[in-house]
């Protein structure tokens, strides 16, 4: 059980890519994308827990308790913000492909053969 | 680990496996936001409260705004389309 | 001198919001003289720092965060003469393309230069930093500038499409990074490079160590353009302006190829001590698989930019064999010719350029004997292409003859002769298409070339012809130079020496103890080398006149060959499919691949 | 490829990557079990050092502080890209549509919730390295409440009068204002990004030097390029609007 954590965060990397190769819609695709990152929150996270840790912030200055790892999550917020981004311009691109061919199927634009 | 950290961790592998598997837009829209809220869950009692505060705000904010908006403009064109 | 190395990387990062938010205000070309001006500092100041760094790799502890007993609580950047070579090189580029857009981008305001600006940080704190997470953050503003930069001509089809892809691609190799990232992470506790690679010296590497660098290497290959990791890097190429293709070109894939060296040198060096044969034929044997397909693909196509692109893939295989040997002299050797290939395929591109804007198409066949007037152009397309095919003391020479020592890991004949294949081939398809356009020789048809879609491009702007064609032949005239400049190898050498020492790298960063690689002679130049070039220039001439000229070709003979060679391009060709769930499932595959060929070895 | 094949192909990656990533996650400490030293040696003296109740904060805006300039200048590369992309040609179309969105009703709401959700916003940055939350969080949060007035308002009006202009401006400043603590550290003859301000008392909003500084800046180009993200996919529909007539 102790490495569910790590196996979710692999669950999530492996069912994104899934999504995005089986995908039949761009705007699908580009959310797939984002489950597929994801997976490195719950990995980082998981990483840095520590057992009966509280979060890392703290009401007085000399104190005893034990806390998770600040390092992490400090990571996963600026993956997040990438994320998000990346996100936004995926569906940015994908609303621009569908006004210019009228599809958002992926095996329908394929301008780009050969 | 304690029994609600299990809890969270299946939830999401569930959402996250049904936003990938469910092909429709509408109804992947709606589960991308319960999708996101488990993660927020997940990070709260991962004891990650600004990422869940950061992933809170991005995913009942950010996400429904620029999906909900991107499906807008699509199903109008494609009623015009017909 | 270390309060220079935070300038460099800052410096474009605070113009290009500063240009952003004044933009709307600033007078008509005001913008781009401040694009260009903050370009032109910073390549200034890159200059200065390259050229300090070869007294020894210099830290900078960013926030003052100094490391404690070994453990680095901040961020640091560590600029040994490759990286500031990278970014150096870079900072030109950037320079190059905003001059040459002068005008090109009215319709945007400032938006390109801003776009470009970032780039340019990024890319500089990615060649500097010496942080496994800091690199990624640099590498994804890079790349997220690059996405954008790509879409430009949003009202066709096939921007939105390439970007796409090329979106979709880089995100899943970051996410790939960032596993092993936190792999490593859990395992050491530490993100500075210096401290993860003492943390795991001395002990065997196990299903860890391996994971997290196939992951490393993975991400890596796929920013790089590897096959199978390729296909995202056709399509951006194809349509993305010509400027923006001239960084693209000249040094974007080149940073997959240094994130992969620089976390090899300075982290994985020591725990896979044992295993140095193994990963050597990894890399060297996906490096023979891209330049094969992009060369074979470059070779095939009538759209000039997309074999660019190809040539590109090409010769990313070919620096990935050099950087495979492991050795100091192959990464020598591979930043040489990065230098030389950059220099001309910017040229080439920015060639393209003229191309879309005066002659209105990037179809070969279609511009056959259009380019006939435009002899600038014309002279600046051959000589770069000379410059890229490497005779003896021109162009990429000096990248080639380096190569051939350093292969002697490899078996020296064959790999002499493989890449003398590869430059014949991808030179070839550069040669063939333009003596078409610009001399107007050969068919006017061509079976064998990938059919294109019509496109007509949208009215580009006209703009002075001589702004067009001075840039492009700057930088093919750089190009043929540099085979000339005798000391750039002794300095490239000693540059990989110091960026292979991996104890050295550690000392520096965490105790502050600076260290001088010793200075090598380049070796003697050898008859071998000077002959392996002169074929490979020869016989991209040849067969330049044989795709030009093919179907003169006896009959029978014609037919023989085809009935054996056309299936299997064919094959090749549908491979390429536009389809971005081909290319995750490539990425996907060959991430496994990659991963098994390590894992098995190191298990042995 | 057919779909079958890319199916298969992807099949059998997929099947190897995950033994592959299991090899490797066998080689971590069990969950729950953080080896440190990094987050360790930061838990244990970042509050004397820099004052800030939340560590998160400090590594964000201090100890790994490059790593957040980075980030908020991919925010801001994405803003200007989505501009670069979506702007080209759009003005014409849709100068003509006369804004319809909101009812009476909606505009209403809109006017109560704007300076609620405006003040949880600018309390979650301002306690971000106190408490939970920060210059993103909140700054998110704020750009749902500006969206807010331009939803209950006439958007297109307010364009007219400027606000995106403003908001454009403040993106950049946001996004410049980082970069330029950086470079008045080096100024006054620190690093890059030192802190050269009084730490202040531990837990007080006057806590953390140059936390605050950058946290605001943060704060201030999160909320503008949400803005900004928002209105130009929302700007997507006002065309199709323009074209349906």
């Amino acid at each position: 059980m102790s490495y569910a954590p790590y196996a979710v965060a692999v669950w999530l990397l492996l069912a994104g890519l899934f999504g995005i190769v089986t995908s039949k819609n761009l705007i699908h695709l580009a959310l797939c994308v984002t489950v597929a990152q994801s997976g490195t929150y719950v990995l980082l996270l998981a990483i840095g827990y520590r057992e009966h840790g509280t979060a890392p912030i703290f009401s007085d200055v000399p104190r005893s308790r034990r806390a998770v790892d600040p390092v992490v999550q400090a990571l996963t917020l600026t993956d997040i913000v990438v994320g998000v981004t990346v996100a936004a311009l995926l569906l940015a691109l994908a609303v621009k492909a569908h006004e210019r061919t009228g599809t958002l199927d992926p095996a329908e634009l394929r301008e780009l053969r050969g | 680990m304690i029994g609600v950290q299990i809890a969270a961790l299946a939830l999401v592998a569930a959402f996250g496996l049904a936003v990938v598997l469910v092909q429709d837009l509408v109804r992947v829209a709606m589960l991308y936001g319960i999708y996101g809220l488990t993660l927020v869950v997940l990070l709260v009692v991962f004891q990650a409260p600004d990422v869940a505060l950061s992933e809170l705000v991005v995913s009942m904010v950010a996400f429904p705004v620029i999906v909900v908006t991107a499906l807008a403009t699509i199903r109008r064109r494609e009623r015009r389309g017909q | 001198m270390s309060v220079l190395v935070p300038v460099t990387f800052a410096l474009p990062l605070l113009a290009a919001p500063l240009l952003a938010g004044a933009g709307f205000w600033l007078p008509r070309r005001a913008d781009d003289v401040a694009g260009i001006l903050a370009a032109a500092a910073t390549t200034v100041l890159a200059a200065i720092v390259l050229v300090r760094s070869f007294a020894g790799s210099s830290v900078y502890w960013f926030g003052g965060w100094r490391p404690r007993g070994g453990v680095s609580l901040g961020i640091s950047f560590v600029v040994d003469p490759l990286g500031a070579a990278i970014a150096l090189l870079t900072a030109a580029l950037v320079t190059a393309a905003l001059v040459y857009s002068w005008r090109y981008f009215d319709e945007v305001g400032t938006l390109f230069h801003v776009l470009v600006l970032l780039f340019l940080g990024g890319a500089i704190g990615f060649s500097y930093s010496g942080d496994l997470f800091n690199i990624f953050v640099c590498l994804e503003l890079t790349c997220v500038a690059a996405f954008a930069l790509t879409a430009f001509r949003i009202g066709e089809e096939g921007p939105i499409e390439g970007a796409f892809n090329f979106a979709v691609t880089n995100t899943l190799g970051a996410v790939l990074i960032l596993f092993g990232i936190g792999l490593l992470y859990g395992r050491t506790g530490a993100l500075n490079l210096a401290q993860i690679g003492r943390a795991l010296e001395g002990r065997s590497p196990d299903g860890l160590v391996v994971v997290a660098f196939a992951l490393l290497v993975a991400g890596f290959l796929v920013k790089a353009g590897a096959a199978p990791f390729h296909f995202w890097l056709s399509d951006a190429y194809a349509v993305a302006p010509a400027p923006v293709c001239v960084l693209f070109a000249g040094v974007m894939t080149e940073f997959g190829l240094f994130g992969l060296a620089r976390i090899f040198w300075t982290v994985f060096a020591l725990p896979l001590d044992d295993a140095f044969g193994l990963v050597r034929w990894t890399l060297v044997g996906f490096g023979i698989l891209t330049a094969i397909v992009g060369a074979l693909m470059s070779f095939l196509q009538r759209h000039v930019k997309r074999m660019l692109a190809f040539s590109s893939i090409a010769y990313t295989g070919i620096f990935l064999i050099g950087l495979g040997t492991l050795t100091p002299g192959g990464l020598a050797a591979a930043g040489l010719l990065v230098i030389a290939h950059g220099l001309s395929k910017g040229a080439l591109f920015l060639g393209t350029g003229v191309m879309l804007e005066r002659m209105h198409s990037v179809d070969e066949l279609a511009l056959r004997g259009r380019g006939r007037g435009f002899w600038i152009s014309g002279l600046t397309w051959f000589a770069a292409a000379v410059a890229l095919a490497s005779p003896p003391f021109v162009g990429g020479w000096q990248g080639h003859e380096g190569l051939d020592h350093a292969s002697t890991v490899l078996g020296r004949h064959w790999t002499a002769a493989f890449i003398a294949a590869v430059t014949i081939v991808s030179t070839g398809a550069i040669l063939r298409a333009g003596a078409r356009v610009f001399l107007g020789w050969g068919d006017r048809r061509d079976p064998l070339l990938s059919p294109e879609p019509d496109e007509e491009p949208e009215g580009e702007p006209e703009r002075p012809a001589l702004l067009l064609a001075l840039p492009a032949a700057a930088l093919a005239a750089a190009a043929l130079a540099v085979g000339a400049v005798g000391t750039l190898t002794p300095h490239a050498l000693l540059a990989a020496e110091q960026f292979t020492d991996t104890r050295a790298y550690a000392a520096t960063v965490l105790e502050g103890r600076a260290s001088q690689a010793p200075r090598r002679e380049s070796p003697p130049t050898s008859a071998e080398s000077v002959v392996w070039a002169l074929v490979a220039t020869g016989g991209a001439v040849g067969l330049a006149a044989f795709g030009l000229w093919r179907r003169r070709l006896p009959a029978v003979l014609r037919e023989r060959v085809g009935r054996a060679v056309v299936p299997a391009l064919d094959a090749l060709r549908t491979v390429h499919s536009g389809h971005v769930g081909d290319y995750v499932a490539w990425l996907t595959f060959g991430t496994a691949v990659l991963g098994g060929l390590l894992a098995f070895g190191v298990l042995q | 490829m057919t779909r079958q094949s890319r199916v298969g192909l992807c099949a059998v990656g997929l099947a190897g990557l995950a033994a592959l990533l299991a090899w490797g996650i066998a080689g971590l400490e069990p969950f729950g079990h953080y080896p440190g030293p990094y987050g360790t040696i930061l838990n244990a003296v970042e509050p004397q050092e820099r004052h800030a109740a939340n560590v998160v904060a400090a590594v964000v805006f201090d100890y790994r502080g490059v790593d957040t300039l980075g980030e908020e200048l991919i925010l801001f590369c994405a803003v200007m890209g989505l501009a670069f992309l979506l702007r080209e040609n759009r003005e014409e179309n849709t100068r003509s549509v006369r804004d319809r969105a909101s009812s009476d009703a909606v505009r209403a709401v809109g006017i109560v919730a704007v300076p609620v959700v405006v003040l949880l916003a600018l309390d979650l940055i301002a306690h971000g390295y106190i408490t939970p939350g920060g210059g993103f969080q909140g700054g998110v949060a704020a750009s749902a409440g500006l969206l807010l007035v331009y939803l209950a308002g006439d958007w297109r009006a307010m364009r007219r009068a400027g606000p995106l202009r403003l908001v454009d401006v403040a993106e950049a400043g946001g996004a410049a204002g980082f970069v330029v603590v950086g470079f008045a550290t080096l100024i006054a003859g620190g690093a890059f990004l030192e802190n050269l301000l009084p730490l202040g008392t531990f837990g007080k909003l006057t806590s953390g030097g140059t936390i605050p500084v950058a946290n605001w800046c943060v704060g201030l180009e999160v909320s503008a390029a949400f803005v900004l993200i928002f209105l130009e996919f929302l700007e997507e529909i006002m065309a199709e609007r323009a074209r349906d007539r």
